[in-house]
């Protein structure tokens, strides 16, 4: 608030504005209300429960290999990591060992879901920020991983080729060649994305210094994925707890200190490069094994409580099963990165105005169904 | 095929032949707007679909082929759509600012047109005061949108309209400013005057650096007085859904639409008879036949048209106080400047002539 | 004089960006990226994985291999499989047996998931490859996918 | 290699977590069967003193509380709070339960994670259990006029939910 409206006496009175759930900027069916004096926003206060389904109690009917299938509806960018999440926590209850091959394709289809999910956001970033051409760049490039997926699972986007003790169907003959293709695609397109928007003078003056969120708020908050890492809190799931493959890769844990919004977007973006580099080290030599261990139908895991972490393209997911050796959990819990995301919303945006305000959304990268669960 | 181009005249005297002198000359006037909004409604759609080809080359698209071959007719069906459109309304809009809003948009853009010369004398009114009243005719058009907004009894629609108001006024300064340092060469406000200066040579070529930095400035600026992106904060899509003309529906909506559409070509039109030589051909090789200059104009007209849709596709929205910046630390001292160093230049007489 | 040197640097990014979608605009001719969808319908094929609907292949002498085991209805998470079952005589082994009498499955419930293809012991169930499943009005939906008046295929054991 | 054996290599193991923990609050149980993390169960009224000392003493310093769930376990209703230290990376589990079902309340976290503010309101929700003093504690995802609390054991919605 600068000086010069403090101390005139033109006392402007706040008014009340209802963002949502049907707008443009907030990406699928949440309603924020906001108390703003002119274009200042005072406060923002989200009102969630549109889309929910209450998935925890679906999950205390289901046997543990139809809760797999409902987690592709939460968080439905990176479906394919959080059937694995619920996939691994099973394994690790039964003690069951999943062969080096399953492990191997689990984290490259794992990878490829996280560079789709990002390049969906970068097309949706630009439009929120007002440049519509990048939606249709980033689709172009997030069509050729569909075709992938479609390929291999037979669906595009909730895939459901994870089952507790492995794979579905074996990966597509031509899976390999297609992925290389896409790789040696998108690293000449890449770059353009850079060109195109992150160089853009206008573009920085929107995102620097809009939305800072400090390395002990973002703790506070619980915010993890590249928000987290915007702010310097270093809370990669793929580094401190690796799942999977992801022990036998190399690839460094981007980290920006800023905290504001272009901090956020450069490590999504940095994130890409880091996410096809771990495909290239994965993709040429998979090996050899059957695709799924035996499991016998009905799944009981025994008596106890499970935990697993997970790094989806939008933060930590955590699947805490608890278990009394009946075939379905006694009660499922999923830890899902978009709502502690949220959480911080109000805290970063109080004192920004509405553009800042539908920037910083934007670089949090909100997926609805994955907060309303 | 010397039809004679000064169709003012002619109407003028085919009228007053069997009418007294005065009706004559109203009568005219009245066959020249309707003539004249005949052709720019018809343009108004056609620079609206030129608008969404452009775009789709620009996003790897094909754009609108569906209607009509290679999708021409598209927008003349869109307009049909909108004429059949219900008129809804908000509950407690100020029902009579709210209907008379877009007739100011519209009559405004539409009075603009009227002073272009598109050649040697087919242009509708030819006063001295031309570029004068052609920057006051434009201020009008925000008054419409401040009605738009405000009256539809919307929030959204009511941030949308004091975001226009503030931008319009803002940069008004640096499109009078900016066309100002042309008028230091020419002389005179007339178009068809600044049209004959430029005979030897166009001014962006006469006024060298000077014209350039003008020409540079006149540009951004009027983009920002079309409220279109990177300033289109007015309906700026993922802040306030479509800003003042939310509540609009129907025709009322078409008419915010086209006059947008519209006020582009008028913005285009100004900066090609200003800076580029309005119906001249480069070297005056096509000297002889002057209905030609017609082609010239609306060729230089459209390159400005396109230069004007390839910002809106690839630049990010600018924020409301960043645009506010732009405008009175960037662009307004670079103007004085620049109206001091065109001094200077016309004052020494650099100025490049053929 | 960093006046002058940031709007010397802004309008470089800007103009670095306007190339970008340049290059593209003078490449639009090599086609969109972009299906054409009613147009490409007869050349469009989907992969051969690619989930459209639970169909049940019968052979020439209209045999399938479902035998009424219900499987599958009890691994598919929103109940979009019904199974009608009743004893009928097995002809060689003269005892009473479970036959399939109709195999219902709602298209409109099916979330595409796979866990009944998964659990079906003889194969009698696969995906078909269509994907224009709209329908006008919902009762088309619910399909019975053994045909009338068809057998189980001998030598199709549970 | 999942949480399990991380765990190992942390900074300090559950038993010297245990007993440092031990010689702040007296009664406190300590187990670790069935679940891979140490799990501490704590009476209500000593929740905020643990809860604040696990934050500030910097030889745990679990200052991540990354999961917070409410649990009916059929007679008691209780919250699960899963702790990690940013700094050691080592995970504890900490649990309260309490057998009032009518009015069961708890000592809100809020003011030491801020992040617990939506989690509390979320269990507030689904389980029905209050915190006292949190900034503000209603329903977060159901309406205002939603009876009955989903997530317990006993609770009975035909229209909404299907028995298989």
């Amino acid at each position: 608030m600068d000086t010069t409206i403090k101390n005139s006496n033109l006392k402007s009175e706040e008014y009340f504005i209802n963002m949502g759930p049907q707008h443009p900027a907030t990406h699928g069916v949440l309603r924020l209300l906001l108390t703003i004096d002119g274009e200042i926003i005072k406060k923002v206060e989200p009102d969630l429960g549109y889309i929910h389904r209450s998935i925890e109690k679906m999950c205390e009917r289901d046997s543990y290999q139809q809760i797999v299938h409902l987690t592709d509806r939460m968080d439905y960018l990176s479906s394919h990591i959080n059937n694995e999440a619920v996939c691994l926590a099973v394994e690790n209850a039964l003690q069951l060992e999943v062969t080096e091959r399953v492990k191997v394709i689990r984290t490259i289809i794992g990878e490829l879901t996280r560079i789709a999910s990002h390049t969906l956001w970068w097309g949706v970033m630009g439009m929120d920020v007002g440049a519509l051409t990048t939606y249709f760049y980033g689709f172009r490039d997030r069509e050729m991983i569909n075709d992938i997926f479609e390929e291999t699972c037979g669906a595009r986007l909730t895939m459901n080729y994870n089952l507790p003790g492995g794979l579905m169907f074996d990966i597509h003959p031509n899976f390999v060649k297609r992925t290389k293709e896409f790789i040696a695609h998108f690293k000449t397109k890449l770059p353009e994305y850079d060109t195109l928007l992150t160089g853009n003078v206008i573009f920085q003056k929107r995102m620097k210094g809009v939305g800072i969120l400090s390395k002990e708020d973002a703790i506070s908050f619980g915010a993890s994925g590249p928000v987290g890492r915007g702010s310097g809190y270093s809370c990669d799931v793929r580094k401190h707890h690796p799942y999977s493959a992801l022990d036998k890769v190399t690839f460094n844990e981007v980290l920006k200190t800023e905290g504001d919004s272009f901090a956020r977007y450069q490590v999504r973006i940095q994130e890409m490069w880091e996410s096809m580099s771990i495909i290239e080290q994965l993709i040429d030599n998979i090996p050899e094994g059957d695709y799924q261990t035996a499991t016998n139908a009905v799944i009981k895991l025994p008596k106890g409580e499970f935990y697993q972490k997970v790094e989806t393209a939008r933060g930590e997911l955590g699947v805490y099963i608890v278990s009394t050796g009946t075939k379905n959990p006694y009660r499922l819990k999923f830890r899902s990165p978009g709502f502690s995301n949220l959480s911080l919303l109000n805290h970063i945006a109080v004192g920004g105005k509405i553009g800042d305000l539908v920037a910083s959304m934007a670089t949090l990268d909100l997926v609805i169904p994955d907060i309303d669960r | 095929m010397n039809i004679s181009l000064n169709i003012t005249k002619t109407i003028t005297e085919l009228l007053s032949g069997f009418m007294s002198e005065g009706a004559a000359n109203i009568g005219a006037m009245v066959t020249i707007a309707l003539i004249y909004l005949a052709i720019f409604a018809v343009a108004g759609l056609y620079l609206v679909l030129l608008e969404r080809k452009v775009a789709a080359w620009f996003q790897l698209r094909l754009g609108p082929n569906r209607v009509g071959p290679w999708g021409l007719l598209q927008t003349m069906a869109d307009a049909l759509k909108l004429v059949s459109k219900e008129l809804t309304g908000t509950v407690k809009a100020d029902k009579f600012l709210y209907n008379l809003a877009p007739y100011f948009v519209i009559v405004s853009s539409l009075m603009a047109l009227s002073v272009f010369p598109f050649t040697q004398e087919f242009q509708a009114f030819d006063i001295n005061i031309g570029l004068f009243f052609l920057i006051a005719i434009s201020s009008i058009g925000v008054i419409g949108i401040l009605l738009g907004g405000w009256a539809s009894n919307n929030k959204f629609a009511l941030i949308g309209a004091m975001r226009s108001g503030v931008q319009t006024i803002s940069y008004e300064l640096s499109v009078g400013l900016s066309l100002l340092t042309m008028v230091l060469i020419t002389g005179s406000f007339q178009l068809s005057e600044i049209v004959e200066v430029q005979k030897n040579g166009w001014l962006i070529v006469q006024g060298h650096i000077p014209a350039l930095i003008a020409f540079m400035i006149y540009m951004i600026a009027g983009t920002a007085e079309t409220n279109r992106a990177p300033f289109d904060m007015v309906e700026a899509e993922s802040e306030l859904g479509a800003g003042f003309h939310t509540e609009y529906s129907g025709m009322k909506f078409a008419y915010f639409f086209l006059a947008e559409f519209i006020n582009m070509f008028i913005i285009a039109a100004v900066a090609t008879t200003v800076f580029f030589g309005g119906w001249l051909s480069p070297f005056g090789i096509t000297e002889s036949i002057p209905w030609l200059g017609v082609f010239w104009f609306i060729g230089k007209t459209f390159m400005l048209v396109f230069l004007m849709m390839w910002f809106r596709w690839t630049f990010p929205r600018l924020r409301v106080d960043q645009l506010l910046t732009l405008e009175w630390k960037y662009l307004l001292p670079l103007n004085l400047l620049n109206i001091i160093l065109m001094a200077l230049i016309v004052w020494l007489n650099l100025t490049i002539q053929f | 004089m960093s006046y002058f040197g940031d709007i010397y640097k802004g309008i470089k990014t800007l103009l670095t960006g306007m190339s970008v979608t340049g290059k593209y605009f003078l490449t639009s001719h090599k086609g969109a990226i972009t299906q054409q969808y009613p147009d490409n319908r007869d050349t469009l094929k989907m992969f051969e994985r690619f989930r459209g609907e639970v169909v049940m292949p019968h052979n020439e002498i209209n045999e399938h291999r479902c035998t009424g085991c219900q499987k599958c209805e009890l691994a598919c998470p929103n109940g979009s499989i019904e199974i009608i079952w009743d004893r009928q005589i097995d002809p060689e082994t003269g005892k009473k047996k479970k036959m399939i009498d109709k195999h219902i499955y709602h298209l409109g419930m099916c979330t595409m998931c796979g866990l009944c293809i998964e659990a079906c012991p003889t194969d009698a169930i696969l995906w078909a490859q269509n994907y224009e499943n709209s329908v006008y009005n919902r009762s088309a939906l619910t399909k019975v996918l053994n045909q009338p008046g068809s057998k189980l295929m001998p030598g199709v054991e549970d | 290699m999942d949480l399990m054996k991380v765990n190992k290599t942390a900074f300090m193991t559950n038993e010297a977590l245990q007993n440092l923990i031990s010689s702040w609050i007296p009664e406190l149980e300590f187990t670790e069967e069935g679940s891979q993390f140490l799990n501490i169960t704590v009476k209500p009224e000593q929740l905020h003193t643990l809860m604040s000392q696990l934050k500030s003493n910097n030889e745990t310093s679990f200052d991540y509380l990354f999961c917070l769930s409410g649990i009916d376990w059929e007679p008691k209703l209780g919250v699960v709070y899963h702790l990690e230290s940013t700094k050691h990376r080592h995970i504890i589990v900490v649990k309260i339960s309490t057998e009032d079902r009518e009015n069961p309340t708890f000592d809100s976290v809020c003011d030491i994670w801020k992040t617990a503010e939506f989690h509390e309101r979320e269990v507030f929700d689904f389980f029905g259990i209050k915190f006292n003093n949190h900034p503000n504690l209603k329903r977060l995802f159901l309406t205002e006029e939603w009876e009955g609390f989903p997530l317990r054991k006993d609770y009975v919605d035909e229209i909404n939910m299907v028995i298989k």
